[in-house]
């Protein structure tokens, strides 16, 4: 038995699958974010997993997820920023509750 | 040019009226007064001068081989619609105007005169807007002067509205009495129904014409009454009818009702007993003597097209018949002393209508253009002598209103003893109305009734009929005022003769009553200008003098002395007593057509459908559009999780379709 | 044919991250979906390793895991008392998303089963990758040189460094 | 730039210059900016008494070219699109009234709270979109300034309104905007056939002159640009706006509007919609015949009923303004003629109303005429004043509103057939409603007692609202007074179109 593309796709695409749900049921800012790293995560993957399979010549996949973990990172500390601070003056971190931005 | 100096009789009552509107408020009130008054004494002066020049003097024009014909003075362009149909501004003398401006000058002079006296309180100070009354009665004197010396048809129609508005103006004088308003309001309003008549009228004749003016569409080229114009214009228009009458009849039928509007023929005269709120001298003045009678003038200024339709004179002649009749019934039970009187100024007017429309009958054509034509002729002398006696009457009853402070005569009764000289110039009035000789009216009165008779025997029984009424009724007022019983004082101060300013008119305007029948009219105000060769036929005089006399009988019988008789009577006929005390209910029956037919009925729904239906229409527009637009907004609603969503499913659905293509 | 070493270890991280994603979403103490967050983290740098990608597992265990989840764990001690459940989600919520997130999983995977002709594809040899190299290739403009996206997001980092300085300034 | 010297421009400029000035006022220099703003009306007035000169010396001399003082500045190669500009004598009868109004408008809103610089910023803004249309003869310069006349009227009225000004505002420049949708249309569609060969063109007279609109198309673009236009010009049943936005405009706005920008409408109809498309304009002629035609019936009976003074003199304009276009399209000089003196008087004396009404809503606080009463008691000059309106609107000779409805009538009478007919007749049957409605409302509003004791304590006008009302009462009645002399002006720009009109028939 090989490990073949699909065996690291299919992992991923159920990660994904979750992050999806997660993002779409989740009240909580944070676990929002959660969500999205789950879904981020899973696209990291795929990218490195196409580059190594398809294309084991380049780096592309490799260089390009690099860059996307750098940006997650930045844009995780950035959410959080912000959704500390939305708590701070709010007291809350429920999107439900937060509609004063709202229209 | 010849008389160019007419130009000054228009010109001094409209400067007047300029002057006194602009600056009168800044002015003494007595003052303004005094210079109306002198003012319109110029204007009488130079109104006769013009007259007279007109009918006697030497030779300004107006005279060929015998004929009177019409001077036009001057006649500036106002207004082209087209390059032949053009509204001129003009001045033209011929019989009938001259004698208009005669009697509107006169008339108009000594209700200045009197106005000096009656518009003011007891102890001589003059009523708030007295300026304001005196600018008015000197616009409506432009005006009416205006319309009798019009050059075409579309300057009377002009001058038609200016005299409405004159009067709605002096009508609702005391603004502040809401029975003015309104009754000024409703005589505008009726008049300018019957003025749309008028306008489509002259739409319909000049347009088959393709004139206005009276010297192409009454007078012919070559000198008076030839019609070839006339006849050529309904010759054309001949193939042209409608609704089975031709298109001539119609426009002269039309013309008619815009004339009767302004006379207050049945049953366009609701407005004219209402038209009484106004001050008493403007009654006199508008709705005795000028502006009622504007209608018989213009129906007499196209009498030559209404002799050649005949059928539209037919219609002229059964309305003047009826009204006369019908007001004069009314009249007889008014209790409201100048509402009787304006019912017996309806049914005159009506007499004279009849009478110019009785005297096309005498023969064809032809003949008429032979020199017929008495009852023109009577019905123009009975408007000059009418507007005299009238005018008196009314000025007596104004200088009895003014006396006893109320108009009905409940209030008067036996003022003979207190105000003899008004008592004496009312009975001149009244014997002259109801045609005793010497008196003015029996001439003009007679020559109608003989051109009724020359009609037809039922048109003269029918007309004399209402002439003895007319003396019944008269006579019943005259009685109920001066005599019937002791006047009870009411007030502190006992009823009096009243100043001179107010006497001396009735004074002047009596003894024109007395003596105004020997005016030789016949010679002077004929429809072709040809001297009218006429002699009293005393049969028809004798008997007319009879039953006036029958009238006056009667009269004198129920109300000279106090008694039951009356009473009885009025009991005895209850309903028709009612009836026409009510005026056989003609108001009531305008009331509910603007009411509730018109203002309910049509303008309530219009309004409700606009509002409703076409407002509505375009609010749901709108209305639709916002709510679509929240519809859509709701998908904007900020929520992360709902774009995702519904991202998810578009991209869902975007990969479903495509992969259903693939496998297609 | 690979080692079963090799196996073995791809399937335990397989589960690990089927499992532990499953969880992350489900779970409702915030901390705790935190935590198996990390465990997805970890497998997922496993894999890199796996793909022969060191220097990429390394980051991903660096940035990632030592990183943001530190992070979301401060994040969430700062916002919650521990040891709160959070509410429970209401169950037409929940059963939209998973409608939602199984039916986008359905439609890829049934492309992926169907379509992708390249999903069988075994390991190939790679050729040496050292960090050298990677620093090379990170700052150089030649073919495989990615020097501008580094200074974009360098860039962009910066941006991120003063957007989180104001935000988190005291006011 | 030989442009500046057509006195034309100018009329744009004065506008704009005082625009200019107004912006350099401060805020409170309430003195200043009255300068600034009478300044630019007496010079508008001024440059308006010369063009007719102008004109009547260019005729005069025998200049019987259809337009006078053109001149062409190109703007847009691409398009074709100039700046072109020209008179006949319908433009420059509307440039007099539309100046005499300005004149009388700045006097109304003397008094102007509060921010009465903004709100003559925008006024003259206003007038500049009015002089440029009716100065330009390019499509496309008529329909830019046409929009510019429409913009400032939305914060003119939501600013300095009074009543449910949003609405109003919002509902006003909507339906006036939708009618602009259509006529930007008509326009687009216009333009694309304005020749067969060679360069299309937006202008006018090039484009009467080619004649190349292929007949089908006449019968959609000349619906589109006549709806476009008669929204404006207050066609039933797209008149809605008028009644609302007229109730709750200020005073100058409301005579502005009214006076000169509802003649937009019927203006436009005439030059671009009748005169570009005679084909199209005979055969359906009878639709919006049958609209115009109800438009008056309707509008005079609707002003019976109604109790708000601005209403019902809203109402009235719909039934004078039906008036307008039922006169145009009676496709002969004669109706035509009465159109435009129509357009002048109800001009005129809609904006003696609009002035009467806001000044004495300025002072009762209510229009509602149940409440008020005996007013020509307690405001004699504005009682007359509000009298002599009322009797011009129903046609007093010797006032504008008679020679304007005879013309008409007399002209419409000239059609023999019987639907024209018929119309002719209804329509001079508004002769009557209007004088009901007008007695009613003077009746109520003027004579009888005071409804109010409060209401004794006011005062008459004063002397800029004298000024105001005086010059568009002496106006009303010169034209009244001197019909031939505006006939004269007319009548002969009206050929072209009549000559056009009857190639077709």
């Amino acid at each position: 038995m090989n490990l073949t593309l699909l065996m690291y796709l299919v992992p991923s695409l159920i990660m994904f699958g979750c992050g999806v749900y997660g993002f779409l049921t989740r009240k909580n800012m944070i676990a929002i974010m959660i969500s999205l790293e789950l879904m981020l995560n899973s696209v990291d993957i795929n990218f490195v997993v196409f580059n190594r399979y398809l294309f084991p010549e380049q780096m592309e996949g490799m260089f390009f997820t690099l860059f996307a973990i750098a940006l997650a990172a930045a844009e995780t500390a950035l959410a959080l920023a912000i959704i500390i601070n939305v708590f701070r003056v709010a007291r809350k971190v429920d999107i439900n509750q937060l509609t004063k931005l709202k229209f | 040019m010849p008389l160019s100096y007419t130009i000054a009789v228009i010109a001094i009552p409209l400067l007047m009226f300029l002057f006194l509107g602009l600056v009168g408020v800044k002015m003494d009130k007595k003052l303004t007064g005094v210079l109306g008054t002198i003012g319109m004494l110029i204007t009488t002066v130079l109104a006769y001068g013009v007259a007279l020049t007109y009918f006697f003097g030497a030779d300004q024009g107006q005279m060929a081989d015998g004929v009177r014909s019409a001077v036009v003075v001057f006649n500036p362009d106002w207004l082209s619609f087209t390059k032949t149909l053009v509204v001129r501004m003009g001045i033209m003398l011929d019989p009938i105007a001259a004698m208009m401006l005669v009697v509107i000058t006169t008339v108009s002079l000594m209700v200045h005169l009197y106005s000096l006296g009656y518009m003011c309180d007891h102890h001589g100070h003059a009523e708030k807007g007295f300026q304001r009354y005196y600018a008015f009665l000197a616009l409506f004197t432009f005006s009416m002067l205006g319309l009798v010396v019009a050059t075409n048809l579309f300057q009377i129609f002009i001058f038609f509205e200016m005299v409405g508005v004159s009067s709605y103006l002096l009508i609702g004088f005391y603004y502040q009495s809401p029975a003015a308003v309104h009754a000024s309001k409703k005589a505008f309003i009726v008049t300018r129904l019957a003025d749309l008549f008028f306008l489509l009228g002259i739409m319909i004749l000049s347009f088959y014409t393709g004139t206005f003016d009276f010297d192409k569409l009454v007078f012919g080229p070559e000198g008076a009454n030839s019609l070839e114009v006339a006849q050529s214009a309904i010759a054309s228009s001949h193939g042209a009818t409608f609704l089975g009458c031709s298109v001539m009849a119609w426009a002269l039928t039309f013309i008619f009702i815009g004339g009767a509007g302004k006379s207050a023929m049945y049953p366009l005269h609701i407005w004219l007993p209402d038209a009484m709120e106004g001050p008493t001298p403007v009654s006199a003045l508008i709705h005795a003597a000028t502006m009622v009678v504007a209608g018989v003038f213009l129906v007499a200024r196209l009498f030559p097209l209404y002799v050649i339709e005949q059928g539209a004179m037919e219609i002229v002649c059964v309305t003047g018949a009826f009204t006369a009749f019908y007001a004069a019934a009314i009249a007889c039970v008014q209790s409201d002393i100048k509402r009787a009187l304006a019912f017996s100024t309806i049914s005159q007017i009506a007499f004279m209508m009849t009478s110019l429309a009785v005297s096309s009958a005498q023969g064809g054509l032809i003949e008429i253009h032979g020199g017929h034509g008495l009852g023109f002729m009577a019905s123009m002398f009975h408007l000059f002598t009418h507007a005299m006696f009238k005018a008196l009457l009314f000025l007596c009853a104004g200088a009895i209103i003014h006396a006893v402070h109320s108009n009905e005569n409940s209030q008067m009764h036996g003022l003979h003893k207190y105000m003899p000289i008004t008592s004496i110039a009312f009975l001149i009035g009244c014997l002259a109305i109801a045609g005793i000789p010497p008196f003015a009216g029996f001439w003009s009165k007679d020559e109608i009734l003989v051109a009724c008779y020359a009609k037809g025997m039922g048109w003269g029984i029918w007309m004399s009929m209402v002439a003895g009424m007319t003396a019944f009724y008269m006579f019943r007022i005259y009685f109920l005022i001066f005599h019937w019983r002791q006047h009870e004082v009411h007030t502190e101060h006992a009823p009096s003769d009243q100043p001179w300013t107010m006497t001396l008119p009735l004074i002047i305007l009596a003894t024109i009553s007395v003596v105004a029948g020997f005016v030789p009219a016949h010679d002077l105000v004929t429809w072709d200008g040809r001297e009218l060769h006429t002699q009293l036929n005393w049969t028809v005089a004798g008997s007319s003098v009879l039953i006036a006399c029958i009238g006056i009988g009667l009269a004198y019988k129920m109300y000279f002395k106090e008694n039951e008789l009356p009473d009885k009577l009025q009991a005895r006929f209850s309903g028709l007593w009612e009836a026409a005390y009510r005026r056989f209910y003609m108001d009531e029956l305008y009331q509910f057509i603007t009411h509730k037919v018109i203002f309910q009925g049509i303008c309530k729904p219009i309004a409700k459908f606009d509002r409703g239906i076409i407002d509505g229409f375009f609010n749901l527009l709108a209305a639709a559009t916002g709510q679509a637009a929240y519809g859509i907004r709701r998908l904007q609603n900020g929520s992360i999780q709902s774009y995702v969503y519904l991202y998810l499913v578009g991209a869902l659905a975007l990969a479903v379709i495509t992969m259903v293509c693939v496998l297609i | 044919m690979e080692s079963v070493g090799n196996l073995i270890l791809y399937f335990v991280v397989a589960l690990v991250i089927v499992v532990c994603s499953v969880l992350t979403v489900t779970t409702r103490q915030i901390l705790r979906s935190a935590t198996y967050l990390l465990f997805v983290l970890f497998a997922t740098a496993i894999i890199y390793f796996q793909m022969d990608y060191a220097f990429l597992g390394a980051v991903q265990i660096a940035v990632y895991a030592g990183g943001i989840v530190v992070l979301f764990v401060f994040a969430i001690l700062l916002t919650h008392q521990p040891g709160k459940d959070a509410q429970r989600i209401e169950s037409s919520r929940r059963v939209l998303g998973a409608v939602a997130a199984l039916l986008g999983v359905a439609v890829c995977g049934y492309a992926l089963f169907t379509y992708a002709n390249f999903c069988g594809r075994q390991l190939a040899q790679m050729p040496e990758l050292d960090i050298a190299k990677i620093g090379t290739w990170l700052l150089s403009t030649d073919k495989f040189g990615y020097l501008l996206p580094f200074e974009a997001i360098s860039v962009l980092l910066l941006a991120c460094i003063i957007g989180g300085v104001v935000i988190a300034r005291r006011r | 730039m030989e442009i500046f010297s057509n006195i034309l421009i100018y009329f744009v400029i004065v506008p704009v210059l005082t625009l200019a000035g107004l912006a350099l006022c401060s805020n409170k220099g309430i003195k200043a900016i009255r300068t600034v703003a009478v300044t630019g009306a007496t010079v508008l007035v001024a440059l308006a008494i010369y063009l007719v000169y102008l004109f009547l010396q260019a005729r005069g001399a025998g200049d019987t070219s259809e337009m006078i003082l053109r001149s062409d500045v190109m703007w847009f190669e691409p398009f074709n699109i100039k700046l072109a500009l020209g008179v006949d004598g319908i433009s420059v009868v509307m440039i007099l009234l539309s100046a005499f109004i300005v004149f009388a408008g700045v006097f109304a809103s003397w008094r102007m709270n509060p921010l009465p610089k903004q709100f003559f910023l925008w006024f003259y803004l206003l007038s500049t979109g009015v002089f440029g249309f009716f100065i330009s003869i390019d499509l496309f310069t008529m329909f830019m300034f046409y929009e510019v006349a429409l913009i400032p009227m939305y914060l003119l009225i939501g600013v300095w309104g009074s009543g449910s000004k949003n609405y109003s505002a919002m509902k006003l420049t909507l339906m006036l905007m939708g009618g602009s949708a259509f006529l930007m249309l008509g326009l687009i569609g216009i333009y694309f056939h304005s020749a067969t060969d060679g360069q299309l063109t937006m202008n006018v007279l090039e484009i009467a002159r080619n004649n190349a609109i292929p007949h089908q198309w006449q019968l959609w673009l000349f619906p589109l640009t006549f709806i476009g236009f008669g929204v404006l010009g207050a066609m039933f049943p797209f008149h809605t706006w008028s009644p609302d936005g007229h109730a709750s405009a200020p005073t100058a706005v409301s005579m502005l509007h009214a006076g000169v920008l509802m003649k937009l409408g019927g203006y436009g109809c005439f030059r671009i919609a009748i005169y570009l498309m005679p084909f199209a304009a005979n055969e359906l002629a009878w639709i919006f015949l049958t609209l115009t035609g109800v438009s008056i019936v309707y509008g005079a009976f609707s002003a019976c009923v109604q109790t708000d003074l601005k209403y019902i003199n809203a109402y009235s304009s719909v039934s004078h303004c039906g008036m307008v276009l039922f006169a145009i399209l009676m496709f002969n000089t004669t109706a035509m003629t009465g159109a435009v003196l129509q357009m002048l008087s109800h001009g005129l004396m809609t904006a003696l109303f609009f002035a009467l009404i806001g000044m004495i809503y300025g002072r009762t606080h209510t229009r509602d005429i149940r409440d008020m009463g005996g007013m020509m008691h307690i405001m004699p000059y504005l009682g007359v004043g509000y009298v002599i309106a009322g009797l011009a609107s129903l046609g007093l000779p010797g006032l504008s509103g008679f020679v304007a409805e005879m013309t008409i009538f007399f002209g419409s009478f000239e059609h023999t057939d019987t639907f024209r007919r018929v119309l002719t007749i209804a329509a001079t049957c508004s002769i009557v409603i209007t004088a009901v409605y007008i007695l009613r409302v003077v009746g109520k509003l003027l004579f009888g007692a005071v409804q109010d004791e409060h209401h004794r304590q006011l005062t008459d006008a004063s002397w800029d609202e004298r000024l105001s009302t005086a010059t568009l009462m002496l106006s009303v009645a010169a034209i009244g007074c001197f019909p031939n002399f505006f006939v004269g002006i007319i009548h002969d720009s009206f050929l072209p179109v009549v000559k056009a009109l009857g190639a077709m028939i």
